[in-house]
C-alpha cells in the first residue's frame, strides 16, 4: 500500500465522521478536503454549505478560497451571507461545522485572534471569522488541527469560540474527544503513540484506557483524495 | 446616479477620515476602486469589510487607513496579511485601530445598516474575549427573557462593490456569490458601482440582484476591476496572483516597490494591467 | 423529505390545535392544502398569514380556525372576507380570536422566526392604536437609546406553502413574487410544500430560490393547487373567480354550499377543478 | 371635451404631484391608477414600488392585486418581503406613499382597522397592512379618499397610521392639504365649492383663503387613464 502524509491521514480520519445526509459547514484546507471526500467516498450525500453562502456545493476540484466561482455553479441554493449566518447558521440547520484555529485548550476553547497580548501581540492572527457562531450554532464541532506543544496550550492567549459543542479534534498524531468535559486522547495514528500526543500537547493529556489505532487510509480513499487535490494544492 | 469615470467617483466621493467599505466574499472584490483610492492619496479612512485581503492589505501599507473594522483578515487560502499584520504588530506605516466582530457579527450589522436600524441582533459573541475588544453590547427578548448580543449597524460613508455589469440608465447587475454587496450600498450614506461593463439592457439571469440606479450614486467602467479577486461569468480567480501576494508583501521595500510600480505609477485599471503582463513577460 | 400525496401529508403532520400558516402573497396561495385541511375536518387552528384572503374566509367559515394571526384581511381589489367577518362580528360558525399586526410587524417576525431568533425589531407600530391590541413590544437601542418596536418570532408548528416545482429528490424551486414563503418554511418546526409538478431537474431560472430538501418535511403534487391563486410560468390568477368569491360567501349558506359541492365533496385538487368546470357548464 | 368620473378626478389630480423619478409605493386601486397614469403622461421616469416585492414595476394593464404576475415580470428588481420592508421602506429609500382609509380624521390620522369598538366591531374593515409603516417610513403620504361625512370624522374609531407625513388628501370634491397640523381645504373640483367639502366633513373644515379650483382632466389624461384600466375595472 502506498504511503501517505499527514494531512491525508488527518482529512481521511476526519471524513469518516460524515454520515449520509449530513449538513455540513466547511471552511477552506483541510476541512474542505475531508468533507469532499466523504462525498466521493461513503457519503455522497453529505451536504456541503460554505459560509460565503453557496449551500449544497458539489465542486469537482477542490477550491482555493471558500468563494471559487465553482462552489457557486455547482450549489443547489446561493444565498447572501446574512441570509446564510441568520437563516442557516443561526437558525440551526447545520449538523456540523468545522474548526481550525492556533490554539486550543484541554476544553475545546479555539484562538485563531493573537499570539501574545491583544493590545501587543506577537502574531496577529486573521481572526474568527465565522468561529464564534459557528462553535455556538452547530450540533457538532470538529476541529482540525496539526499536534504542536504551542498549539495545544493549558492557557489561551485569547478565546475566539467555545469548546461546548466540540465533539472530535483529529490532529495529524491521533484523535482527542470530550470526555467529562476534558479533551482526551482516544485513537492514534498509524505509527504514534500516547507519548508522541503527550509530547506534544501543553497539558497534562488524559489517555482513555481503550486507545484505539486508526484505520490507515485506504488506497481507495488515497486516489479519492488525491483526484480531489489538484486545486487546493496550489495553496 | 450618473455613469462617470472612477477617477473622478472617487475624487467626488471620497473625502480624508471617511468611513469606507469595499465590499465582497472572495467574489468581485473592487481592487480597481481600492487602487484609485491609492492613487489619489487618500489618508485616515476607517475600512470596513468581512473579510479584508489583499486589496485592503495594499490600502494599509500605503498609508490611507487609521482603522479596521473587521471579521477575519487573510489571504484566503494561502497566509497572513503580511502589510496588516506589519501595521499591527509594528505600527507601520502608521498605527492601525483595529475594531474586531465575528462573520454573524457582521453580516447583522450590515443588514441592519441596510434597513435603517441603529443595531442588529445575533445569538453570538456568547463567552469569547471578542466581547470585551469591540462593540457589542446584550440585549434581552422582551418575551422570553433571552440574552442575545446586539451589534451596531454599518453606516459608511461611502460602500464601494464590483458587479457584473449595469446599464445606460445606472441600473446595476450581479450574480454568484453576492455577499454582502447589496447591504454595503444600502447601508451606506454615498455609493459606487465599478462593472466590468456597460450594456444597453439587462437580461434576468439565475441567481442576479439588481441595485437600482437610483440607490447607486455613481457608476463607473472598470474592465477586469476585481482582478486578483473574479467576476463570475466573465474571468477566474488569479490564485497564482493570491500566492504570488505572499513573497510581494512580506517586505516592506519590495510591497512599496510593487505599489509604485503597478498602482501609483499607472494610471487606471487598464495600464494597471499592461503593467502587469510587462512585468511577466520581463 | 418525502414525495408524498398532500392527504397523507396533512394526517400525518399537521394536529388540531396546531399553529399553522399557508403563506403567499398573492402568488402561490397554498389552496389545495387549505382545502384538505377542511376535508379532514382540523380543528382549533391557530392561522398565521400577512394577508389571509379566499382559502383563511374558507377554513374560518368551515370552522377550523381558533384564532388569526394577520396583518391585512381581505379580497384583494374586490373588498370584505365575509366568512371572517362574520366569525368577528357575530361569531360564525364560532368567536375568533385574533392577532394584528402590520406588514413590516410580520415581516420582521417571520424573518426572526426563520433566524432563530426570539424576536423581529422594526421601526414601528409607534402612535397607533394597533400597538395596544397586539403583541408589540418596545425597546431601545443599546448603542443610539433610539425607541424600537420588538414583535415575537413565528414559529409556527406547521408552514405550508406552494411552488412552482420539486425535483425527485425533493428540492423546492420557485421564482416570480416570492413574498415570506422561505420564511414560513424556515420558521416552522414542520413543513409542506405542494408543487405544480415533479421534474428530473430544476434548472436554474431567473429570481428563483430554492428550498432544500433537507429543510422541507414534505413535497406533494398538486397541479393547479393555487387556484383561484397563480403559479407564475403555469396559469394566471383567475380574478373573475375572486370577484365571484363575493358573492358566494356573503350568505352562509351558498358559502356552505360551495364549500361542500367543490371541496368536501371532492377528493383532491383535481376533483375540485372538475367540480368547478361541471357548475360552469350546468 | 368628454364627461369624467369621480374616480378619474382623483386619479389625475393625484397623478400629477408626481414627478419624474420619485420612487412611489403603490397600493391597489385608484393609487395604482394615479402612479401608472404618471408614468404614462408627464412622468414616465416615475418608479412603482409594490409591497408584494416588485420594484420599478412598469405594468401594461392594472393590475387587479399587488401581487399579479405582470407587475413581477416587469419590474427592475423583485425582492423577498421581508426584504421590501426593512431594506427598502424602513431604509428610507421610498419618496411617495399612497394610502387610503375607511375614516381619516383632521390630523391625517387613518382608520382601515375597525368601524365600532375593537372587541365588537360594527364593521370589520381588512386591517393596516403596510400603512402604519408606510405612514412612518416615506417622505410624503398622499391620502385619497371619497370625501363623506362617515369618513371625515371628528375622532377615529381606531386610529390605524398615524398623519405627520401626511402632504395631500385628493377626495372627489377636492383637495386638503396640512395647513399648521390641520387638513384644509385648498382647492376643488369643477362643479364643487367649500359648501360641499363642508357639508361631507364631520368637523369644521378650514377653507384656504385662496381656495383653487383644479384642471378638470384633459383628453389626453383620460386617454391614458382609460387605456389602463381595462384589467382593473374588473374590480
Amino acid at each position: 500500500m502506498t504511503g501517505y502524509t499527514a494531512d491525508e491521514m488527518m482529512a481521511v480520519e476526519a471524513s469518516r465522521r460524515l454520515a449520509e445526509g449530513m449538513v455540513c459547514f466547511v471552511g477552506i484546507g483541510l476541512p474542505s478536503l475531508a468533507a469532499n471526500l466523504a462525498r466521493r467516498t461513503h457519503a455522497p450525500g453529505c451536504v456541503l454549505v460554505y459560509e460565503s453562502g453557496t449551500i449544497g456545493s458539489k465542486p469537482v476540484e477542490l477550491p482555493l478560497s471558500i468563494g471559487d466561482g465553482e462552489l457557486a455553479e455547482t450549489a443547489d441554493a446561493v444565498v447572501s451571507v446574512p441570509e446564510m449566518f441568520a437563516y442557516w447558521l443561526q437558525g440551526g440547520r447545520i449538523d456540523v461545522g468545522f474548526l481550525g484555529a492556533a490554539q486550543i485548550d484541554r476544553h475545546g476553547n479555539l484562538n485563531s485572534t493573537v499570539i501574545g497580548p491583544y493590545e501587543q501581540p506577537l502574531v496577529r492572527l486573521p481572526g474568527g471569522g465565522g468561529a464564534p457562531e459557528i462553535a455556538l450554532g452547530v450540533r457538532d464541532v470538529f476541529v482540525m488541527l496539526k499536534h504542536r506543544r504551542r498549539a495545544f496550550v493549558s492557557g489561551l492567549d485569547f478565546k475566539t469560540s467555545v469548546g461546548d459543542n466540540v465533539r472530535v479534534v483529529v490532529t495529524d498524531v491521533g484523535v482527542l474527544e470530550p470526555v467529562d468535559g476534558e479533551l482526551t486522547l482516544v485513537a492514534v495514528h498509524e505509527g504514534a503513540d500516547s507519548d508522541t500526543a503527550r509530547a506534544a500537547t501543553g497539558w497534562e493529556l488524559r489517555v482513555s484506557e481503550d486507545l484505539r489505532e486508526t484505520e490507515p487510509p485506504t488506497d481507495a480513499e488515497l486516489r479519492a483524495l488525491r483526484a480531489l487535490r489538484t486545486k487546493g494544492a496550489a495553496a | 446616479m450618473a455613469v462617470v469615470s472612477l477617477s473622478d467617483a472617487i475624487r467626488e466621493l471620497v473625502r480624508n477620515g471617511d468611513v469606507v467599505a469595499l465590499e465582497g466574499f472572495t467574489h468581485l472584490i473592487p481592487h480597481a476602486a481600492g487602487h484609485e483610492l491609492i492613487r489619489q492619496g487618500r489618508r485616515d479612512l476607517t475600512l470596513i469589510r468581512m473579510t479584508p485581503d489583499v486589496v485592503y492589505d495594499q490600502l494599509i501599507g500605503m498609508g490611507c487607513a487609521r482603522k479596521l473594522v473587521f471579521s477575519w483578515g487573510g489571504n484566503p487560502g494561502v497566509g497572513p496579511l503580511h502589510r496588516l499584520r506589519d501595521a499591527v504588530e509594528h505600527g507601520w506605516p502608521s498605527r492601525l485601530e483595529l475594531e474586531e466582530h465575528s462573520h454573524a457579527g457582521m453580516a447583522a450589522a450590515w443588514a441592519a445598516g441596510a434597513a435603517g436600524l441603529p443595531f442588529g441582533v445575533l445569538r453570538g459573541y456568547t463567552d469569547t474575549d471578542l466581547a470585551a475588544r469591540t462593540r457589542v453590547a446584550r440585549i434581552a427578548c422582551p418575551f422570553s427573557g433571552e440574552d442575545l448580543a446586539a451589534v451596531p449597524a454599518h453606516r459608511p460613508d461611502v460602500g464601494i462593490v464590483h458587479a457584473q455589469r449595469a446599464d445606460r440608465q445606472g441600473n446595476v447587475q450581479l450574480w454568484g456569490i453576492v455577499g454582502v454587496q447589496k447591504e454595503a450600498v444600502l447601508a451606506s450614506a454615498r455609493s459606487i458601482v465599478t462593472v466590468e461593463e456597460i450594456v444597453d439592457e439587462l437580461e434576468p439571469r439565475p441567481n442576479a440582484i439588481v441595485l437600482p440606479s437610483w440607490v447607486v450614486d455613481a457608476v463607473c467602467l472598470a474592465p477586469r476591476g476585481a482582478h486578483p479577486s473574479y467576476a463570475h461569468g466573465y474571468y477566474d480567480r488569479d490564485n497564482g496572483f493570491y500566492v504570488a501576494w505572499e513573497a510581494i508583501s512580506r517586505s516592506r521595500d519590495r510591497f512599496l516597490a510593487w505599489m509604485r510600480r503597478h498602482v501609483v505609477e499607472t494610471a487606471d485599471v487598464g495600464e494597471y494591467h499592461a503593467s502587469l503582463r510587462q512585468t511577466v513577460l520581463a
